[in-house]
């Protein structure tokens, strides 16, 4: 352990205390695994989640979820069996809750591949210690955010109109519409993000596979596992591949969200058609998706010990970049303004004071203290490494970024062109159930892959561990033999 | 212990799992185009009526116009079924003891309807104008098929809407001239030129609309 | 060759009368008609009755290979029907003594739509919104549906028996303690009954009664003249119009006439320009009216001070210059104290301006006062206008038909109390809910051994306890008549199917009742009416039978209307009237409960029709409720707030009703309409609990404004639906909404004086900034197109009467969503009538908007871009198509569009009833199964559109199914005649042929549609107009439905002037060209 | 070919990715053709090391996307602005939509299927293909019955060269790699 800094000599996974790996280090490389020094001990860190029984607050949380998942499959049945109206939305506001929710979930699934994708092209070796999870996160998040468009349509049975296929009505969807553009991008979105995430998680799988005690899990992992054997041959491909899946996911994951934005920028409501939505979206996107990779980080890492895995640095830079987006949030918010100032026109400058100073004001108050106000606490490093703090200052941002959304989309919608039909938004019991039910979905899809894949990619770990180095000039201490190798380059 | 270890022979079942797994979303999408088109599931349905009326009787073998029965075809929007009346113009002379007719005397003396087995079904918001396409020479047999050699009447046409637009965009090879509406035997390929079935078209002013409004309102 | 002037509805009489007819129609209702129809039957009901595919427009439900189903031809074919094509008749609906003519269009024997008759006198006005729903009052699954005796069920041969030994007693009395109570009914055949019925019963009471009478215009007129008058006005005459508290827009049942004649004098483009300019309208009222709405000064004061302002007037004029007495008591008035604080500066500037233009205009003005005025107001407008010469030029006086009857009313229920009245038929009305509140009619009626109630309802007083029989009326649709328009035209009332109810439970007519009651043959209407015409017109034989066919043919009997009744001014009688209310015109200002008349319910016989519950207010925009009406200061002075309960007293006598202030008010003066509050039994669905009773503190004494009374806040709120001013409240800032609605006002409504007019004839094309319309592509899509098709609105001419709202409704099968969608803002109206209050100070609006909006029908549709399925597409013509079929139900064209026009069935509205109660768990299981609402609602159904299915969009078609119709229409006698061979390369539409059913309904003619290639079409013309403009236009979407903007005639200046204040600084250059 | 057809070929395991470096130097230099490296994770230059030549898949990948391309302008625009019909599994045409005033040709509109079919051909087959060329899914293999094999997912690094190679005889070959420093050698069966 040539360049453990400052270290304190609690075990992470005894402590309450984290260890700060925050400070470069004058010299050599900053440490993004603590307390671990050989291989089979990050594999066995890694793995004991999967393989033991989970904590009691799995259990409690697991329920919980259930629970909300089960009250989902109500408001769901209701929904459907009814009709939309079981929602609060009325003319003009069509769209509230269930764009909302969606538009919020699919900004959650930015920060996974995000992590996956441009950290890797930028070679970002912490992303190594959260980008599985992340990815994980990314892939319910599409999910929850699926399901929203999908029941929020009047008629749900015959939502496959949306896609190109042949049929005896000789009819095809409309491809100038924005919605379809959103159906293919969060499809090959999910698409390409869950292949992305099996593809890095196969070695892992295989890990498991390797450890696995019972005969289920033998078949389940090692059928998981496609027969994964660590071939270099196969490492070749797999890292082509790899750097070719993030080169592809990079554009995408910006695109989603530009074309998520182009559902509310291409139309010509008010406070909605605005040029600036595609990078304002995909800055909120990576904000929200990054409060709630802490959000999640932050517990799991306590609950299943990872803290050696997922350290404060990994936080800290995370933190950073949710200062940065939020900066970036809070500069589109006030660029708005200035637009709808300049531009004179008097329906869209009506909407963005009205947005304030309107019925609404409550939700943008809300929205502009969390997104833009709170985070700038994140100036201070004290803030930026104290869990307590950026967990709560995570929620908060989670919080106002379901809000942008809610403020864009409703009060917009409420009072936009004629007075005559201005309106507002009453959610019903449906509407919040089908919003927390929501949730209850992630966090079971979430738990569930708590408990069963590998949440934090081990190979990669492994390989950006110093000891992963074979060029390295020093000797493991675990190794009796060093062959002085010489790299090939 | 022993471990669980996949047997040789999944290997060679894998190519076709993996096949099987790429051809189920084009199964799905020939499902739709094909398994449930009306195509598939409506053309040749074929009810048993009330009264065992034989168009390859009437109409073929006896040579009743369509339009004997099918009065309002060419006036209105539906081609009426006809009352009992018509058909007792002339059973009360003809066949006036059949006992295949006993429901229609019934009907008859009692004043109460028949209660036909309808063949030909569009949905409710297809809005479809005989009169509008027996004026323009579009011949009954071009949906109807040859209801002069049909015993029972049948679905000849799946009456899809893909099936509706085939004629609207190419009305080429389904116009004649009026005289020969109803005249269910006479094909326009065989008698007619491209080039005269062109001028019919600009006769009558057949210019079909791919307008959604022309067909739902 | 139009449909309106080509006469396509034919009699049915000759049908009729053979028994073949008859035979048919109970062929057409098998077993129904004649026996009774079980809950099971009625749902097959429709299904037999479906003659052919008549119901191709029910459901959406599409799924394949079709469950069987069944064609089932009529056995034989009725002569001149043809299966699916619908059928026009005339007839006529009478309302309230005033007879609407009407042609009734019905669909293989099922009434569906009204229209106006075109060819009668008294017709071609447009259809007023109650009017129209009378059909679906046919059809109302809440109608009585059996005989009820002492409200258990019985049959009408039951009641025969009983009416037999009845009439005996009563005979043998010579009709003493026989009393007879109807309400208004205008045809001779009804007046002959009653003429046979006084020779047969000679001392029996017959009293014609309704609550909403026009008593003070009889007695008033009364005074004036020798005898009671009707004011018979030609607004389309008079230059300048003065209503005092006179709602002639809407406020009556021939408010489609006054409407139609009133705009005919703003037509401000067939004027010569140099010389006139167009007819000025004053309005001085209490509350605010669509009249009020549509004035060009208008002024609001107490409904008690009319009389004052009437006085102010008179004595302007100069009213009664030969009579010194009648100057007098005019001048005690005008210079009362009381007179001193009616008028603040500005109304004094409009009274002044209102007295120097009648002084100018003798000949061609014309003052009027309303239904509510008092009689001594009615007989000052009548010395007004005998001073300004109008009789014979603006107006005309026939005899008045009808008795001022609240009088009378009271007497019976004097007489009733004492126990005189021993047998009451009651022909119509509701009089245990409707009676003044004073009279006690209820415990009136326990006097009586025997009540005969015949209506259309088994209503509250059907059910009272005293009431020993209720027979179930036949609908007009449903039985044979005749009645009088206001100016007299007799026309025969003529069904178009036999009673819903079967024989034995009723379905009769008054007449026929009567007929009952004189045990005299013939007893059947049809017969009855006739032997009536046949001694009216003194024909005999075939000359009869052609007549009566003509009659029936063109809807009505010619040369019968009233001829003008020569007056002469009786000075003395109105100055002593004056003199004797002297104290009451002049009483001290104190606050007032005006009794206002719902145009929607009436006095409540209306509602529980659920087009009219649903339809908003033309002035609140409240639905499926009333609300007491009260100006903003009033209160905010007493602390009241919109929807808190109030309770309002008056001589010991209390209502309570949720408060609703309104801009424009006058501020000591409440508003409450009659016909709401109906609970408990006898009161159908839809009425329930809808709004609140007036009657309960309206007496004999103050029928139409109680003075004097308190009003205190009840602590209680109540939720009002309505359709408009919502999301407004709970502002960080309250200013940042209103501001932001008064400036964009002038842009979307444009209106100019017209003085400015005549200086800018385009001034409404540049009142926004329109961008240079370079677009980014060719916008060649609809070019080549055979027709364009397309719309103008005047708002020149529009008066917010809402008929075109109802008329959609009827014609394109739109739901009735309920009091807890509307409040969730999901109501359905494809065309809506928005209204705005103009102006800095939000109590005191300066003038008002109303601009009927409907789908724009964009070239460059925002809705059609945004749909992924392609379920809203662009036809060739022009027409922005929804597909309902095709539709998902993303709602995202709904959000896209600017005009906010877009519809979506957030339930499956055809098939849950209409809910009055807030929650959404309010949906009962049956909704899973069940097939929908009574089938008797579906009979209504237009089969010529589709019935949408829950989560699918909808909205206006432009009436899709008539243009198709037409275009087959024209087409096939085109191909017919030879194709090309006629000569004409392609068959046209001739202009006007094609009338969409607002359109239609429209009282004004305010709405015009028609081809945009024929350039002389009205349309074209309209939007060459300099004042057509598009809404919105700078969002580019080329609307093809454009407004004309409204141009006023208002004598004192306003503060501001609207869209056109500064035309000047709207230079050509800086702005692009509205239409290139 | 000495080898019994039973055997698979021989597993050597090494600690550390430096000595599995050099192992794999000295294989590859012995002109060994059918042989392996096993790692836990990939070890950078390990590739290069055993002579592993660059892949196509990235030429394979963008070829995907260019059809992806195609196929997303091709799907758009004959459904969206053609009329005549094709085969695609049954006869259908293409409906040319009047929307918004705009032109039939609506490319602009058409940019974000495009790229995002693109993305999906190009994602699906870098995944499918690496895969494929990997011979994987395989679930049965040699390798994997083999008990010691198990921690080369875990922190153990092989060389295994296979039985079939033309070099490989059991006796020399098991010295060569004793020779390169594994800590263990043993003989994989081929079950």
């Amino acid at each position: 352990m040539s360049s453990a800094p400052q270290l304190t000599s609690q075990s992470a996974t005894k402590g309450y205390i984290d260890c700060d790996n925050t400070q470069q280090p004058t010299s050599g490389r900053v440490p993004l695994v603590l307390n671990m020094h050989s291989f089979g001990e990050v594999t066995h860190q890694v793995c004991r989640v999967a393989e033991n029984k989970p904590p009691f607050a799995w259990y409690v949380a697991f329920v919980i979820s259930l629970s909300m998942v089960g009250f989902l499959g109500v408001c769901v049945t209701y929904l459907i069996f009814t009709g939309v109206g079981v929602w609060g939305l009325n003319n003009p506001v069509m769209w509230a809750y269930d764009i909302t929710n969606f538009v919020f979930w699919v900004g959650i699934g930015h920060a996974g591949t995000l992590i996956s994708a441009i950290l890797f092209l930028f070679r970002q070796k912490w992303r190594t210690g959260i980008n599985r999870f992340a990815e994980a996160m990314t892939i319910f998040a599409v999910i929850c955010a699926g399901l929203f468009p999908g029941i929020h349509v009047g008629r749900v049975w015959l939502a496959y109109w949306l896609f190109p296929i042949p049929n005896s009505m000789d009819m095809w969807p409309q491809f100038r519409s924005p919605l379809l553009w959103d159906v293919f991008a969060v499809g090959t979105y999910f698409t390409v993000s869950t292949v992305f995430w099996y593809v890095g998680m196969i070695p892992d799988l295989a890990t498991l596979r390797d450890r696995a005690k019972g005969k289920f899990q033998q078949f389940a992992y090692g059928l998981a596992a496609i027969g994964w054997r660590g071939s270099m041959r196969h490492w070749h491909r797999y890292e082509v591949a790899y750097l070719l899946l993030a080169a592809l996911a990079t554009p995408l994951v910006l695109s989603v969200h530009s074309v998520v934005s182009f559902d509310f920028a291409v139309s010509q409501v008010p406070g909605w058609h605005t040029t600036i939505f595609p990078p304002y979206f995909v800055a909120g996107a990576i904000f929200s998706g990054f409060a709630m990779v802490v959000s999640l980080a932050v517990p799991a890492r306590q609950l299943f010990g990872l803290k050696d895995l997922i350290t404060l640095r990994h936080l800290d830079n995370m933190n950073k970049i949710i200062l940065l987006t939020g900066c970036m949030v809070g500069y589109a918010y006030s660029m708005e303004f200035f637009i709808a100032w300049y531009s004179g026109a008097m329906y869209e400058k009506f909407a963005f004071v009205n947005r304030a100073f309107g019925q609404y004001w409550w939700a943008y108050w809300i929205m502009v203290s969390c997104n833009v106000i709170t985070p700038q606490l994140f100036w201070f490093k004290a803030v930026r490494t104290s869990i307590p703090l950026m967990f709560i200052l995570s929620i908060f941002v989670n919080v106002g970024m379901w809000f942008e959304r809610f403020v864009i989309i409703v009060t917009s919608l409420a009072n936009d062109f004629l007075p005559s039909s201005w309106g507002d938004f009453i959610p019903t019991w449906v509407d919040i159930g089908t919003m927390v039910g929501a949730f209850g979905l992630f966090g079971v899809l979430f738990l569930l892959f708590c408990r069963y894949l590998p949440m934090i990619a081990i190979a990669e770990v492994k390989s950006v561990m110093p000891e992963a180095n074979p060029h390295a000039h020093h000797a493991s201490p675990h190794t009796d033999h060093a062959p002085a190798a010489e790299g090939s380059r | 212990m022993s471990r669980f270890l996949f047997p040789r022979w999944t290997n060679a079942l894998l190519p076709f799992v993996l096949i099987a797994g790429a051809i189920t979303p084009l199964y799905a999408a020939f499902f739709v185009a094909y398994g449930l088109s009306p195509k598939t599931l409506d053309v040749g349905y074929q009810p048993v009526q009330p009264v065992p009326y034989s168009h390859a009787r009437h109409v073929g073998k006896l040579g009743l116009d369509c339009r004997y029965c099918h009065t309002t075809v060419d006036r209105t929007a539906f081609a009426a079924v006809p009352p009992t009346q018509t058909c007792m113009n002339c059973h009360t002379q003809i066949q006036r003891d059949s006992p295949k007719l006993e429901k229609i005397r019934q009907s008859y003396e009692s004043g109460m309807p028949m209660e036909w087995v309808k063949v030909h079904k569009l949905p409710d918001f297809a809005y479809f104008n005989h009169s509008a396409h027996v004026n323009r020479g579009v011949g009954c047999v071009e949906c109807h098929g040859r209801v002069d050699q049909m015993e029972v009447v049948y679905r000849f046409a799946p009456l899809s809407m893909g099936w509706c637009l085939e004629c609207h965009r190419e009305p080429l090879d389904r116009v004649r001239p009026i005289s020969q509406i109803t005249n269910l035997a006479w094909d326009q390929k065989t008698e007619l030129t491209p080039e005269e079935r062109d001028s019919l078209i600009k006769l009558y002013h057949i210019n079909p609309s791919e307008n959604c409004s022309t067909c739902h309102r | 060759m139009s449909s309106v002037k080509n006469r396509y509805w034919r009699s049915v009489e000759d049908l009729t009368s053979s028994s073949e007819f008859r035979d048919w129609m109970h062929r057409e209702f098998p077993d129904g008609a004649s026996e009774h129809l079980t809950e099971n039957e009625r749902r097959n009901f429709l299904k037999v009755m479906g003659a052919s595919f008549a119901l191709a427009g029910l459901g959406l439900a599409g799924c394949r290979r079709w469950p069987e189903t069944k064609v089932v031809p009529a056995a034989s074919q009725p002569v001149n029907r043809i299966p699916g094509e619908p059928v026009y008749y005339s007839t006529v609906w009478e309302f309230s003594g005033f007879a609407q003519p009407l042609l009734a269009k019905s669909y293989d024997g099922r009434p569906i739509k009204v229209e106006t008759n075109p060819s009668h006198p008294w017709g071609g006005a447009g259809v007023s919104a109650v009017t129209q729903t009378q059909v679906l009052g046919l059809y109302d699954p809440d109608r009585s549906r059996t005989v009820l005796a002492r409200n258990t069920h019985s049959s009408y041969p039951a009641f025969s028996e009983f009416f037999n030994n009845k009439r005996a007693a009563l005979r043998a009395q010579g009709g003493k303690g026989l009393a007879i109570l109807t309400d208004f009914r205008s045809g001779p055949t009804y007046a002959d009954m009653i003429a046979r019925v006084k020779v047969a019963f000679p001392q029996a009471t017959i009293v014609a009664w309704e609550p909403l009478a026009r008593d003070n215009a009889i007695l008033g007129t009364a005074m004036a003249f020798d005898s009671p008058r009707r004011v018979l006005p030609a607004y389309d005459k008079a230059r300048v119009i003065v209503s005092i508290g006179d709602d002639f827009l809407y406020g009556s049942p021939d408010a489609a006439r006054w409407a139609r004649q009133w705009s005919v004098g703003r037509a401000v483009d067939s004027v010569d320009p140099t010389k006139q300019q167009i007819a000025r309208l004053y309005v001085i009222e209490n509350g605010l009216t669509p009249t009020g709405m549509s004035a060009d000064d208008r002024l609001a004061v107490r409904q008690s001070d009319l009389g004052i302002v009437a006085a102010l007037i008179a004595q302007g004029v100069s009213a009664g210059a030969d009579s010194p007495a009648l100057q007098t008591s005019i001048a005690a008035i005008a210079n009362s104290l009381a007179a001193q604080s009616v008028l603040d500066g500005r109304g004094k500037e409009v009274i002044d301006a209102l007295i120097a233009d009648l002084k100018s205009h003798h000949g061609t003005s014309l003052v009027t006062a309303g239904v509510s005025a008092s009689k001594t107001t009615h007989a000052m407008v009548a010395a007004i206008n005998h001073a300004l010469a109008s009789e014979g030029a603006t107006l005309t006086y026939l005899a008045e038909p009808i008795e001022a009857s609240s009088a009378g009313f009271a007497a019976l229920c004097t007489a009733m109390q004492a126990g005189s009245i021993d047998t009451l038929m009651i022909l119509g009305g509701n009089p245990v809910y409707t009676a003044p509140a004073d009279c006690g009619f209820a415990n009136a009626l326990t006097k009586v051994s025997t009540v005969i109630h015949l209506g259309i309802y088994a209503d509250e007083t059907a059910v009272n306890a005293s009431c020993s029989w209720h027979i179930p009326e036949a609908h007009y649709l449903e039985a044979w008549g005749d009645a009088r328009s206001f100016e007299g035209t007799l026309a025969i009332q003529q069904p178009l199917i036999l009673p819903m109810i079967p024989e034995g439970q009723g379905g009769r007519s008054a007449i026929e009742l009567l007929a009952e009651l004189l045990a005299s043959d013939p007893v059947d209407g049809y017969s009855i009416v006739r032997r009536t015409h046949v001694g009216l017109s003194g024909l005999t034989g075939p000359l009869f039978e052609s007549g009566w066919r003509s009659w029936l043919d063109q809807g009505y009997i010619p040369a019968t209307n009233w001829k003008a009744m020569p007056t002469t001014f009786n000075a003395a009688s109105v100055a002593a009237a004056l003199q004797a209310d002297q104290a009451v015109l002049t009483a001290p200002s104190s606050l007032e409960l005006v009794f206002l008349r719902d145009m929607k319910v009436w006095d409540g016989c209306f509602s529980n029709l659920a087009w009219m519950q649903e339809l908003p207010d033309p002035v609140t925009k409240i639905t499926w409720d009333n609300a007491a009406l009260m100006s903003l200061q009033l209160a905010q002075t007493l602390g009241i707030k919109r929807g808190d309960m109030v309770k309002i007293s008056s001589e010991g006598r209390t209502v309570e009703a949720a408060a609703w202030p309104l801009p424009g008010y006058s501020d000591a003066s409440i508003g409450l309409s009659l016909g709401y509050g109906r609970t408990g039994p006898g009161v159908g669905a839809t009425a329930r609990d809808a709004g609140f009773n007036a009657y309960t503190i309206r007496t004999t004494a103050h029928p139409d404004v109680a003075t004097g009374v308190s009003m205190t806040r009840t602590g209680a709120t109540y939720a009002i639906a309505h359709t408009q001013d919502h999301g407004a409240s709970d502002a960080l800032d309250p200013k940042v909404p209103l501001e932001g609605i008064q400036e964009r006002l002038p842009t979307l409504i444009r209106e100019a004086s017209v003085q400015e007019y005549r200086k800018h004839p385009d001034f409404a094309r540049h009142v926004t900034h329109v961008a240079s319309r370079l677009s980014l592509w060719n916008e060649t899509n609809l070019d080549g197109a055979q027709f364009r098709w397309a719309m103008s609105v005047d708002l020149g001419k529009c008066t917010g009467c809402s008929a075109c709202v109802t008329a959609c409704q009827a014609e394109n099968n739109i739901p009735v969503v309920g009091k807890d969608q509307v409040l969730r803002g999901r109501e359905m109206h494809w065309i809506r009538v928005d209204r705005y209050f103009r102006g800095s100070d939000a109590a005191k609006p300066e003038s008002f908007a109303i601009q009927p909006v409907t789908c724009m029908h964009c070239e460059n549709a925002p809705c059609e871009q945004v749909c992924p399925v392609a379920a809203t597409v662009h036809d060739a013509d022009g027409l922005n198509t929804m597909v309902y079929n095709r539709c998902i139900g993303t709602r995202y064209c709904s959000n896209n569009c600017p005009y906010k026009v877009r519809r979506f069935n957030f339930f499956d509205y055809q098939r849950r009833e209409p809910q009055r109660e807030e929650g959404l768990m309010k949906v009962k299981p049956e909704y899973y199964v069940e097939e929908g609402p009574d089938v008797w609602l579906r009979m209504q159904f237009n089969p010529e559109v589709t019935v949408r299915m829950r989560g699918v969009m909808e909205k206006c078609t432009f009436c899709t199914q008539r243009i198709q119709a037409a275009k087959i229409k024209y087409k096939n006698a085109w191909a017919k005649a030879g194709g090309i061979d006629t000569g004409s390369s392609n068959f046209s539409i001739p202009d006007g042929s094609i009338e969409t059913a607002c359109q239609q309904a429209c009282p004004t003619g305010a709405i015009i549609f028609g081809d945009l290639n024929v350039t002389d079409s009205r349309v074209a013309k309209a939007h060459r107009s300099g004042r057509s403009y598009q809404m919105l236009e700078e969002l580019n979407t080329k609307t093809r439905v454009q407004y004309l903007a409204r141009v006023n005639n208002p004598a004192t200046a306003r503060e501001s002037s609207g869209g056109a204040a500064h035309p000047d600084s709207h230079g050509h250059a800086a702005h692009g060209h509205a239409e290139g | 070919m000495t080898a019994a057809p039973r055997v698979y070929g021989l597993l050597a395991e090494f600690e550390t990715p430096a000595q599995i470096m050099a192992a794999a130097t000295a294989v590859n230099t012995a002109g060994y053709r059918f042989w392996d490296c096993h790692t836990p994770f990939a070890v950078h230059g390990l590739d290069k090391a055993m002579g592993v030549k660059r892949t196509i898949l990235p030429v394979l990948v963008f070829g995907a996307g260019l059809t992806g391309a195609t196929i997303g302008f091709c799907l758009q625009a004959f459904t969206n602005a053609a009329s005549f019909s094709i085969w695609a599994l049954v006869w259908v045409a293409g409906y040319p939509f009047l929307i918004s005033g705009k032109p039939l040709m609506s490319v602009p509109a058409w940019v974000p299927v495009i790229f995002e079919l693109t993305i999906l051909l190009a994602a699906l087959s870098a995944a499918g293909l690496m895969l494929l060329l990997n011979g994987l899914p395989r679930l049965s293999h040699p390798l994997l019955a083999n008990a010691r094999f198990r921690r080369a997912t875990d922190d153990r690094f092989y060389v295994v060269i296979e039985a079939k190679d033309p070099k490989f005889l059991r006796s020399k070959t098991e010295a060569f790699l004793k020779s390169l420093g594994a800590k263990h050698i043993e003989i994989v069966e081929d079950r």
